[in-house]
């Protein structure tokens, strides 16, 4: 009943968003903004009890799972909604300075909403069909968020999104398929119950096919390409929430297909994984440090970090997961952080350019101290939050023997931290050869990134919760057989 | 019937290849609309009358939206590309091919018989279950029916970003 | 017999060379098409069942298969919003370039 | 356009407005359905805009009336959904009476095709106003 609330509630206010229109641009983001409250409440909730180790399931229409389609929420999809919910609401409000010469457009809002709803249908639902459809729903709310601007640049990069994640989806669809014939069901606990019996050659083709279609959406490297145009093209809160949440989106369906639909026992393709990866890591740093303008310097950086996500992934062990798992949640945090950070520098200063900017630092205090934060973070700083899912990610590598990409992964990392202090020094210090286009940083856009940087000091200085959280996620990644039994409840031909 | 469908494979490949190939827009989306129109016609032959009835009305649709975009850009031709390029992309093409026609196809169960798992529920009681006669109808309305709210909601938010990306007078911005 | 199995995965060769090599924005969303029309076909023979019956008041028991017919039928209203909104984003590139060649769009080269 | 073309147009549109509705209130016993029928719908709308060009047929089918229509169409799928949800049949149950076998009643089925239909129809009509160059208005 709450699961399909949850999907619910998005979609009554983007169609809601759709019927105000014009009229009021008031209510539009007072509609959005309690409709995302309203989901934080519901998410929590649903996180207390998985966390626990329970599973929630709902069945739409009340067919059992096989025939119909249901929802189910471990602790996982549960961390991943709340995960999307807080983000959400925090560029929600910060979209209401940011967006303000442009809130004529009455289809912001509504497309913002309507890529919400896609993001947790994505997560919560335990078919395989379904989950293609509302990645899709993902997708096409996405596309016209990043050409926004109607500008040049911002369609050709919408263009190359939705030429390449068209590619992806048609694999995606065509792995769904041998999937499909191999085991003559679409829902995910089943397909795990008949692979758990019997492997086979055609289904590691079918999981080669939709983590081709899962590696675009999280922009893994060979389909990495159209992430660097796309982000920097989208307005600065669309990005937080594409380089937060959506990423992670295609991360999470990952996991579910590699651990929960295929048991990472009987997957041939870890080192695979791993040096993709690897190449990730490398690739994103690598343009990093060259880039000037800085949300495309940003875009790069999620490049490399989902790679250090995909590395741990392929590892397979538990602490791998955990590590991945917590670098998700840290990740989404740090990520959103940094852009609606620079988005408040984009905003008073008018330019994506950072060579043209400098000696910041006494007109934005808090916004340099939340850089610093946030870059900190994502380096790997101790008191920081993105050290201790390094740290677990490193010890994973370790543990199972793989010191080359643990190497590479360290040695990244202090590039990483190389290229934040470089962007902060070209950013805040030096010369201030800028004259400042508008008053003070609105509150609304304040606030989130206040709420984001102290998020990441919290989970930095106080590691145990979120490492016990982590903990119990990955223990129940692994017990596949709960969750097929919790699924299916037993009763299956 | 066999003969008829490997007849009319042929027809639809030759026209893909005719939709890739033609230099003037116009004719390749003829081609193209050829190609989706064929592909209806298998569908009706593989027991899909359903199918293949969207794929007509939806096909005529596409091809109606592609002319009114061509004709609305003016350029009519394409150009062609250098030749290497086109060696090189179509030997990798080619191989992405026999790939999986060697590898992937004996894999499968063979063409004709599926293992209808959970869709044999649906056949032996969808009709008093849902009260529809027709079996895609009740898998779709009902059985599946949250698949089809997703559907309606790509459908409504592809037409909101046309309206988007089509308005008049964007605004510049960063 | 496997010949719509190779009809589709030929279909599907088309159109990745499609979108490869051609330099036109039609072309490329031609290739899309092409593209989706052969995973359509693919998962239609996936549920066919030889001498079976239409899935409507069957009255026999070898019937084809109807869940891959809905899944498509998902996917052709799907595929359709798609197509759609690169053709009104090839005619928004339109009138900035006065072209539809893609080799004079720096970010879309390559 | 010619004569031909217009007196041609005004004699088919009723026809396939009425074969779509067909299409949409008969999917439940026989080919076509609900996608089928609103895509109809809106192909009596395109031949509209060819045979009568385009300021006469956006007279017809007003971007409001069409606006309308699409969210009451994605509404009452909405609405059914949670009443079933609210009689205990989960969301999207199949909560009114039906009957199989050979005079079929299918419930739920018939009113959410209807949905289906106005939204398809709708949405069709609204792309093929911002298609020939309509504003939001």
């Amino acid at each position: 009943m709450i699961l399909i609330l949850l999907i619910i509630i998005p979609l009554l206010a983007a169609i809601l968003n759709v019927v105000i229109g014009k009229s009021s641009k008031k209510a539009r983001c007072a509609v959005s903004m309690a409709s995302t409250l309203v989901l934080i409440i519901l998410a929590s909730k649903v996180f207390k009890t998985t966390i626990g180790g329970d599973i929630i399931t709902y069945e739409i229409g009340n067919w059992k799972p096989p025939i119909g389609i249901n929802l189910v929420a471990d602790s996982l999809s549960a961390l991943m909604v709340l995960l999307i919910s807080c983000i959400g609401f925090l560029c929600i409000l910060y979209s209401i300075s940011y967006m303000r010469p442009h809130r004529g457009v009455p289809a912001y809002d509504s497309l913002l909403m309507f890529s919400i709803t896609g993001m947790i249908g994505t997560v919560l639902t335990g078919d395989l069909f379904n989950m293609f459809v509302f990645l899709e729903v993902m997708f096409i709310a996405a596309y016209p968020l990043v050409g926004f601007f109607g500008g040049v640049e911002e369609m050709e990069a919408s263009f190359k999104y939705v030429v390449l994640s068209t590619i992806a989806s048609v694999m995606f669809l065509l792995g769904i398929g041998l999937v499909y014939s191999a085991t003559g069901t679409l829902n995910m606990a089943h397909i795990a119950e008949i692979t758990g019996a019997r492997g086979g050659g055609l289904l590691d083709f079918a999981l080669i096919l939709l983590l081709i279609g899962l590696g675009l959406v999280s922009a893994i490297v060979p389909l990495h390409v159209w992430l660097p145009d796309a982000h920097p093209a989208a307005p600065t809160p669309i990005s937080a929430l594409l380089s937060g949440v959506t990423v992670k989106v295609g991360l999470y369906g990952m996991i579910r297909i590699i651990y929960t639909m295929f048991g990472f026992q009987a997957v041939p393709i870890g080192m695979i994984i791993i040096v993709l990866g690897v190449a990730t890591i490398i690739i994103g740093a690598g343009f990093a440090l060259v880039q000037t303008d800085i949300k495309r310097f940003l875009a790069y950086s999620t490049i490399s970090q989902v790679g250090y996500i995909t590395l741990a992934l392929g590892i397979g062990t538990q602490s791998g997961i955990e590590g991945a798992v917590f670098h998700i949640l840290n990740h989404a945090l740090m990520k959103s952080l940094l852009f609606l950070t620079v988005g408040c520098v984009i905003y008073k200063i008018g330019t994506r350019d950072m060579s043209k900017m400098g000696g910041l630092l006494k007109q934005m205090p808090l916004e340099a101290a939340a850089f610093l934060v946030g870059g900190l973070a994502i380096a790997g700083i101790p008191p920081l939050n993105g050290f201790f899912s390094k740290l677990l990610i490193y010890l994973a590598c370790f543990e199972a023997g793989y010191l080359i990409p643990l190497a590479i992964a360290i040695f990244v990392s202090l590039l990483t931290l190389a290229y934040y202090l470089r962007a902060f020094w070209m950013i805040f210090l030096g010369k201030n050869n800028i004259d400042l286009k508008k008053g003070r940083v609105p509150l609304s856009m304040l606030i989130p990134v206040i709420v984001l940087a102290i998020a990441c000091l919290l989970i930095g200085v106080l590691p145990d919760i979120g490492l016990s959280i982590t903990e119990r996620i990955s223990e129940q990644i692994l017990a596949r057989w709960m969750y097929i039994e919790k699924v299916l409840g037993g009763a299956i031909a | 019937m066999d003969l008829l469908m490997g007849f009319l494979f042929i027809v639809i490949i030759a026209s893909a290849i005719a939709a890739v190939e033609l230099k003037d827009l116009l004719a390749a989306a003829l081609a193209l609309g050829a190609c989706g129109f064929f592909i209806g016609v298998v569908f009706f032959l593989m027991m899909a009358p359903d199918l293949a009835i969207v794929q007509f009305v939806v096909e005529t649709l596409t091809l109606f939206v592609l002319v009114i975009a061509i004709t609305r850009t003016h350029r009519r031709s394409a150009r062609s590309e250098p030749v290497r390029i086109r060696a090189v992309l179509g030997v990798i093409v080619i191989c992405i091919f026999l790939l999986f026609s060697f590898f992937v196809i004996p894999l499968m169960t063979e063409f004709g018989s599926p293992d209808q798992r959970v869709s044999q529920h649906y056949i032996d009681r969808g009709i008093e279950e849902t009260g529809s006669e027709n079996l895609v109808t009740s898998v779709l309305l009902d059985y599946r029916a949250y698949d089809t709210l997703g559907e309606i909601i790509v459908l409504f938010v592809s037409v909101l970003a046309v309206s988007l990306i089509l308005r008049e007078k964007p605004k510049g911005g960063g | 017999m496997s010949l719509p199995y190779l009809a589709s995965l030929a279909l599907f060769s088309i159109g990745l060379y499609c979108i490869l090599v051609k330099r036109d924005l039609f072309k490329v969303i031609y290739g899309i098409c092409l593209m989706e029309f052969s995973i359509n076909l693919f998962l239609v023979s996936l549920g066919f069942v030889t001498g079976g019956e239409v899935p409507i008041s069957p009255t026999g028991t070898i019937v084809v298969d109807p869940l891959p017919q809905a899944m498509v039928l998902t996917a052709i209203v799907i595929e359709f919003a798609t197509t759609v909104f690169l053709i009104s984003v090839a005619i928004r590139l339109f009138k900035q370039y006065e072209d539809t060649d893609i080799s004079k769009m720096r970010r879309l080269r390559g | 356009m010619s004569l031909i073309m217009r007196t041609v147009s005004r004699v088919l549109i009723p026809f396939i407005f009425v074969y779509a509705i067909w299409l949409i209130l008969t999917g439940h016993t026989s080919p076509g359905g609900a996608f089928a029928g609103g895509v109809t719908v809106s192909l009596a709308i395109a031949l509209s805009y060819v045979s009568f060009g385009v300021p006469l047929t956006k007279e017809r089918f007003r971007y409001s009336t069409v606006h309308v229509g699409r969210i009451l169409g994605m509404l009452g799928f909405l609405v059914i959904g949670a009443t079933a949800m609210v009689l205990g049949k989960g969301f999207l149950g199949n909560f009114l009476p039906k009957i199989g076998g050979h005079f079929t009643m299918a419930g739920v089925i018939i009113v959410l095709s209807l949905c289906i239909g106005i939204l398809v129809g709708c949405e069709f009509s609204l792309l093929l106003y911002y298609l020939f160059g309509g504003e939001e208005g």
